[in-house]
């Protein structure tokens, strides 16, 4: 059970469907995934998507973090849906919840962002 | 019932997966309730995680070490490496503590293992090595119905 | 890729299910096809049950060791027990021979073995206990393309 | 993932129905049910159903065999329905289908043993 990523574009939305497990090992991938689908994309903000993702740990967190402030610093928002009770434990206990937004599913979170879905 | 193995694996990331299933299948057999084997699973994964980067510093030719007994309801778990060792264990459990910001690590896993596990023991010597050994309880109410 | 990892664990049947599925997710980390998974899942199981039961006649608290390697897509798989061995290894590879039928053994064991793998070795002292050594080349086609 | 084991009766039929894992550890307590199952019941036939069997080793095949020469010692059949290719290889290799009957699914199974489906 390795980790699974699907990216999509939506208007200037990055879309970033998890689905498997994302460990320290699946951590160092993604990253590099995501940071070149920000780039080569004409992208701003970035939808987090993380219905399938059935395993995480910190190094999880600490991807999301790291995608959260450059995304942050280049201005855009990134917003996190669709994430289940045990992984949200992990975000509760890193209080990243206080600076990172959490919606329900991708629908509201295309909302927030101005995309009409 | 009472069991135990124990598992040698080379320290690179694939092994991450490896020593999360093998505990997790280990465990099935005490009937634990998903929340305690996700419970399980990840604080398998920080410590192992923790051994290979920080403790091996990434060299992939090392060996990591993860014990694994159950008696009644109780479970053990003890990972270990030869690696460089903390010379601050105190400063290491701090929440948010990494000395390795620029590897995007969070500094969060022994406060995972802590809140997920009912005890964690820290036994480290710079240069020498670090052991992991963390216990916990599972509910006895589940597996005495099956 | 190269990887390695050894797992020891006491001579109980519930181990077996623990055997075959730390087996298949060192293995996962090569790409194998679904049969190649099952086939060497279904190895690693008719050689841990003989360790438990032929081995160490049923009693729960020895240790039975497992060693798993990979390189490139060869893997090679040695299970091992400290039991009473064989006397005679000719007639324990002969399909359908069984020392134990009273306990529905179907002596298909060390058939299934050398039909799902590539090499079967068998060493054996009566006393000292048996060793397995199985290798199989993954198909590269598939490897190659992953 | 261990073995689940379903029993049913229809007529003088006793269904068996496996899902799971089927190595030795689990096969032991597979033939003390299955036997006081039959003693129970009033059964003759039994009919097998592999569909949800996801893994079987030869201490599968030793139970099946074992089922089989009590069944037919007592005058009655055994059908095996609904096998994986898997599953199937372990029984060509022993020649098992050489004496136990094997049928594509549960409704042919019971149609052979003369039970209305
Ligand atoms: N096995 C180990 N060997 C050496 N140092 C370790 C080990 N495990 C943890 N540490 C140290 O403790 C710190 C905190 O660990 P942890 O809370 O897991 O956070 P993170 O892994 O995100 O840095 C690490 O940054 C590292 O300096
Ligand atoms: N690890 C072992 N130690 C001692 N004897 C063994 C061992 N493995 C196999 N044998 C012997 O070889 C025979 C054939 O093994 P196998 O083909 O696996 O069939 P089965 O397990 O159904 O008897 C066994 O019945 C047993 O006598």
């Amino acid at each position: 059970m390795s980790l699974h990523v699907d990216f999509a574009v939506k208007e200037n939305v990055l879309l970033v469907r998890l689905a498997g497990e994302l460990d320290h090992h699946e951590a160092t991938s993604l990253r590099e995934e995501w940071q070149a689908q920000l780039a080569q994309n004409n992208v701003g903000n970035v939808i987090v998507n993380l219905e399938k993702l059935s395993f995480m740990d910190s190094s999880g967190l600490g991807v999301m973090l790291g995608r959260y402030k450059e995304i942050q610093a280049a201005g855009s928002e990134m917003v996190i849906c669709s994430i289940s009770p045990e992984v949200r434990r992990l975000f509760d206990l890193s209080g990243m919840f206080k600076i990172v937004k959490l919606v329900d599913n991708e629908d509201f979170a295309l909302q927030m962002l101005g995309v009409a879905s | 019932m009472k069991n135990h193995m124990k598992i040698e694996f080379l320290s690179v990331s694939q092994n991450e997966a490896l020593a999360r299933i093998s505990v997790a299948s280990f465990i099935s057999q005490m009937n634990p309730t998903m929340d305690e084997l996700t419970d399980i699973k990840t604080v398998v994964s920080e410590a192992v995680t923790n051994a290979i980067i920080h403790g091996y510093e990434d060299k992939p030719d090392q060996t990591v070490l993860l014990e694994c007994a159950m008696e009644d309801e109780q479970i053990e778990i003890i990972i270990k490496d030869n690696g460089i060792g903390m010379a601050d264990i105190e400063q290491a459990r701090e929440p948010l503590f990494t000395s390795k910001p620029e590897w995007e690590r969070s500094g969060m896993g022994f406060t995972i293992m802590e809140n997920f596990m009912d005890k964690v023991e820290i036994k480290s010597d710079e240069g020498a090595g670090t052991t992991i050994r963390m216990v916990k309880q599972l509910t006895s109410t589940r597996a005495l119905a099956n």
